[in-house]
């Protein structure tokens, strides 16, 4: 077995002039790895197209001002290695034909593992299927989580319990769900915020639009969160909007914007964190778009190499998180090589074992095809008799 | 700042769209749960009148305006079932479901599937629906069967002020989601007193408007009325037509359809959504595979066009009239 | 018979704080009427929520800048008289039971005149119901518009016939047709332009967004003109979006967006006409949004009264476009009291003769409800002898 | 980049969605006004491969990858007709056509009616639908019956490669907007050679798979392969099935279902489909309403339940198979 980690060693950034510029902040040593070129200032620089320069107004925000306690990172580091050791085992799981196709967010783990920290635990998330693996964070049983992509509805669970919503299949629709649950709850007294996740393709449905919209009439405390990952399926950035920055969206609804590293935990950790405060505060919505790429394929059963150039996503591959923030916590010196290779260890065994409970699930009956569709089946229906599958017990 | 809503209980008759008010305010000030969301509901109590009052009484936050974005408050009310509310959502007119029909499908419709009924949503969609009021384009379509072909809706119509009041405040109560399709050709068109005490049971069940003995006039919602004046214009003839008001679509009466045809061994289904794949396809397949050989004769539609809607001056042509309900009962009858 | 036009004499504007703000331009006797503020400034100014923010980066145009020849004037004002005539024809047609309920756009004649002589023939106009009578100007005989309000088929048109397409019922749902006919025609080599119209209850669509995206991604050739008269029925534009002007959205679509008065036609004429040579010219699409208020109920069925203080529309009833253009034609000495007289005077006539005309269509067959609903019907409805109705002739 | 679509009138046997592609290639090399648009179709080829190698031969402008916004390029489709255009959209999975509903039911079906004949919407929307691919949620749904109730659409759908070739360069010429339903499930199931000169007048009307003289047995798409297996169990038992293919499920070819059923005298539908108000359904009520006195039997229906598409690991079940079609027959036998 593998450690189950892909840290890359070497800082071997070459600066690219390719979909998302990147470059190190301060010209030193990066710290906090990098920030995002002033967007206005790339924006009109050499050779972008004039249609560009509606992005000049998004804010910026610099990773490195946003130091946190070393016990935060410490946490926040320990949450990235246990999504990276459930992606890499379900990407597993799936080549051994144990669960379905599967939508690796392999380099994603900072910006789902920062957002988690950043909400309050009464908080609820609304999910995307790539991030299937947030409600795990919340103590969702990992084999839960994969039985749905085995086709068993053991994977659904109550989302109360956890705090998530269900990964959301139709792009951008849950959307509209976060504004309403946040709403919902200021009706109801309470100071809860949403925080939706939602990606650069989910931005070009009219959903994305209705839902930020009625959020910012509304004041609801929603964080919008986009993962501007660069693809949706095989189609780039630049075909799916004429904006580099998705958080130029903002400005459109009267809410801050703003465009952080989505490869730099404490970055996106601050912009939401931030985005959470405002929102509870009565501040209202906010857009958070976590820049990065999409580094594997859409899905298992996707093949990149038919739409684009994977010496690219190599490059990128090499800027991944996880790697990085652990150079940065060893370089503060909260962290030593040993407790790396242990805190990898430790997490892919967890996923194993839970390889194995999937394993052992029972295969589920015919009748949960009906049992739970309606509160009360018409007389035409049997009765089911199977009771409610919040989680899986074994 | 209104006409107040009739209250329940209350002698005086109102009309179909003042029970309508009358049932919302009452649920609002019995469960502080249940919220309004739609556009113009508020201030102006929203184009038909319905909510008229109500946003004065129970404030903005209770009887929300929302800007025009169908499947964006329509999904908001699927995270308001999800915090534990239940909202009651207008679609000012029937086309304008159409761009909330993913979030219907996708997510009202299955959301409590999807979480192994963990979660209830028990939100109301009311959708005014159907022709006969001289409205623009678009205006007056009948789309509850695509509803009613959607897995994880309770498809209702009511069609006299009486149900109106019982079965909205009976939807609003239920924990699954309801679509509640108002004929607001009868909005206005008849008064009655609202009934005391409605009964929740019975509210599923096909009503049966008017008994008879020789053929079954199957029909809900805006066409009632005129299946009814069709069952005078019948018994002037010596046919004893019995009128049944489905007033669920989906899940159907099964039982009640099947033993009406069965007594009269003729029936004729009535319905102004267009005729393919409608309402009636599905009565007359329920008798097709559950009563042909009690049958004495063709089980006959009588439905719209498969054509949009027409523009309103020709609309008393597309809607079924008498006439045309006459002539279907004569060839059931044949 | 009244003269059909209710100029406002007196140039009697009250500066107010309410829903758009406008002021003298230059300080001195306007020219052009009224310029908007540069909206950063208000924005930011006295009162204006933190949400409001965003609206800094909206461009502004200066109406006093695009001064046209005399020649385009007039014939700008005799559209404008034109359209007051019709829709002052058509309501009181409609108080006659003639037709059914119309939905009146008086006072935003301006807008809907220059955007028609802004774009050239071969250009086609996309419509809301608002802009019914937009089609007329391009030659539909107006009894054809006002029968569509009779609820008779041969209200219908052939598009190509007048480069328009039909009034548009749902929403914003004609902003991708715009983007799709731009886009063909393109693609078959042509350079014409799509003029879109939506108001700013639209802008809240999902479509609306799907719309502008997708014209940006695809730069394709159309100005999107947006009626922003503060009202979608009982809504008011506080209620509908967080900004004060939509055209803040323009950035989040990298393309140009600009606010200018809907009540000065040459400000719209100089907005829409630029707009549209960058579009023609391959610059891809723009934003642009008329700011103004909606003087009348919402159709004739409507009753304002119940959802806002009528005492607001009155004042800005007195800040209608025609008059003031007159004023300003006169100012510039092209144009006599006479003249405005006798043109009000010949509209309204021609309109009485359409009413008339109406009057004496012939009432349409059952036929025409399958008639044209497909170019091969099933053998099982029977075949339709109608004819096609591009044009009602009597 | 990726393999060359098979050629018309090619020997070589080709798959269900290589006749797709082959058909799609055919007619944007014979029309300069057919345009595709969809998700990822350029490039990649579409996420089934029905649009391999047509963007390297035809261009970007020709085969245009669009942002994620189902209404926005549905929409554009229609805009795309008005100038003349014959757009040919792919709807990436059954579920994705719900955004784009109002668009399809409001402007696609009824824009020809809008303009009293004088436009045309010569466009053909591809929808692969259906289950039985282990699929993820919302990526198996049968939406059909929707098209079928809304005026001013035709509905079709093929269940071979051979059909699929034809049918769709039959759509693509047609000038009514038609929606195309591929039965993902057979994308790859079989192959066979395309026809060299495909029958254009013959291809709305139902097809006879396998004739037969005690049963017809009606279906469309996906189930088609299935009922043909059923029909070689029966035969063996001594049961001669009639299997129908209808391939248009709107306009139904009323004549061959009635005439079957009229000479066999039983009838099972088969769909997978929700049930109520779908296909099957008006097929029943066709029947109940001019062949009911012709028939020995219930008209029976085998259909999906009217629950959501289910997990996959529980699909199986939930579509109709051998074993429940056999029951139904021998229900219409009885
Ligand atoms: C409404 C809808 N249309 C199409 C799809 C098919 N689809 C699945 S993923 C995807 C791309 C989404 O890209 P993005 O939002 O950037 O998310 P990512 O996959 O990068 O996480 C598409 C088009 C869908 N799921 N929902
Ligand atoms: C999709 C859709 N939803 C709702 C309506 C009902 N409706 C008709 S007009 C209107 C308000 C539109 O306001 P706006 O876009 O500002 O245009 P205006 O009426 O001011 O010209 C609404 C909500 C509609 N026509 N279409
Ligand atoms: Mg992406
Ligand atoms: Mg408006």
């Amino acid at each position: 077995m593998s450690l189950g980690f892909r840290s890359v060693g070497a800082c071997a950034i070459t600066r690219r002039a390719t979909v998302l510029q990147l470059r190190r902040s301060g010209g030193g040593v990066a710290r906090h790895g990098y920030v995002l070129d002033v967007i206005g200032s790339f924006g009109m620089g050499s050779g972008m197209p004039a249609s560009r320069r509606g992005t000049g107004s998004v804010a910026v925000r610099a990773g490195s001002a946003l130091a946190r306690r070393p016990a935060d990172k410490l946490r926040l580091w320990k949450m990235m290695v246990q999504l990276r050791a459930y992606d890499e085992r379900a990407t597993l799981l799936q080549r051994q034909g144990r669960i379905g196709a599967y939508p690796t967010f392999w380099g994603e783990e900072a910006i789902q593992a920062a957002a988690v920290l950043a909400v309050g635990d009464a908080d609820w998330l609304f999910l995307s299927y790539r991030q299937n693996a947030v409600p795990v964070l919340r103590g969702l049983p990992p084999e839960q989580a994969w039985a749905y992509f085995r086709g068993d509805p053991r994977g659904f669970f109550d989302p109360s319990q956890f705090g998530c919503a269900p990964q959301c299949v139709p792009l951008a629709t849950h959307l509209p769900h976060a504004v309403g649950w946040a709403v919902g709850r200021r009706l109801q007294g309470g100071d809860e915020v949403a925080l939706a996740f939602f990606g650069d393709g989910a931005s070009s449905e009219g959903d994305a639009h209705e839902a930020m919209n009625l959020a910012s009439v509304l004041r609801a405390p929603v964080v919008f969160l986009c993962t501007n990952n660069q693809w949706a399926i095989s189609t780039p950035l630049s075909r799916q909007a004429a904006v580099d920055h998705l958080s130029a969206r903002a400005a459109g609804y009267g809410m801050p914007g703003v465009t952080v590293d989505g490869y730099d935990p404490l970055a996106v950790l601050g912009a939401v964190a931030e985005a959470v405060d405002r929102a509870r505060s009565g501040g209202g919505p906010s857009l958070v778009e976590a820049s990065c790429y999409r580094i594997g394929p859409h899905a298992t059963a996707d093949d990149p190499s038919l739409y684009r150039d994977e010496a690219e996503a190599a490059l990128w591959r090499e800027r991944e998180p996880i790697g990085r923030f652990e150079r940065q916590l060893q370089e503060e010196g909260h962290l030593a090589t040993q407790d790396i290779i242990e805190e990898h260890e430790r997490a892919a065994s967890a996923m194993r074992d839970a390889g194995h409970r999937l394993d052992r699930m029972p295969v589920p009956t015919g009748e949960e095809m009906t049992a739970h569709v309606l509160a009360v089946p018409p007389p035409s229906w049997p009765r089911s008799s199977a009771p409610t599958l919040a989680t899986a017990e074994q | 700042m209104t006409t107040p809503p009739a209250a329940p209980g209350n002698a005086e008759p109102v009309t179909l769209v003042q029970a309508v008010d009358a049932a919302l305010e009452a649920e609002l000030a019995a469960d502080p749960r249940v919220v309004l969301l739609g556009e113009d509901i508020g201030r102006m109590g929203g184009v038909f009148r319905a909510t008229a009052g109500l946003q004065a009484r129970f404030g903005e936050s209770r009887v929300v305006d929302v800007p025009a974005c169908e499947a964006g408050f329509v999904g908001a009310a699927v995270g308001m079932c999800l915090a534990g509310l239940r909202p009651v959502v207008e679609l000012q007119f029937d086309s304008f479901s159409y761009p909330a029909f993913e979030q219907i499908v996708c997510h009202l419709a299955r959301y409590r599937w999807r979480t192994a009924g963990a979660t209830e949503m028990p939100a109301v969609l009311r959708i005014p629906y159907g022709g006969g009021t001289h409205a623009p384009e678009l205006h007056s379509d009948s789309p509850e069967a695509l509803f009613c072909h959607i897995p994880g809706l309770v498809v209702v119509t009511p069609s006299s002020p009486a149900d109106a009041y019982s079965m909205l405040r009976w939807a609003i109560r239920h924990p699954d989601p309801v679509i509640f399709m108002e004929p607001k050709r009868l909005y206005r068109s008849t008064r009655a007193a609202l009934p005391a005490d409605p009964d929740p049971e019975g509210l599923l069940r096909a009503r049966v408007v008017r008994p008879g003995t020789d053929v079954t006039i199957v029909s809900y919602g805006p066409s009632v009325p005129t299946c009814r004046e069709v069952a005078e214009m019948l018994a002037a003839r010596g046919t004893s037509a019995e009128i049944l008001d489905l007033r669920a679509l989906w899940p159907l009466d099964q039982e009640a359809i099947l033993a009406s045809v069965r007594r009269t061994r003729r029936c004729v289904v009535v319905h102004e959504a267009a005729r393919s794949c409608g309402v009636g396809a599905e009565v007359a397949a329920l008798i097709a595979e559950h009563a042909m050989f009690s049958l004495d004769g063709p089980v006959v539609r009588v439905a719209g066009l498969d054509a949009p809607f027409p523009m309103f001056m020709l609309e008393d042509l597309y809607l079924p009239d008498p006439g045309r309900i006459v002539d279907a009962v004569e060839e059931a009858l044949r």
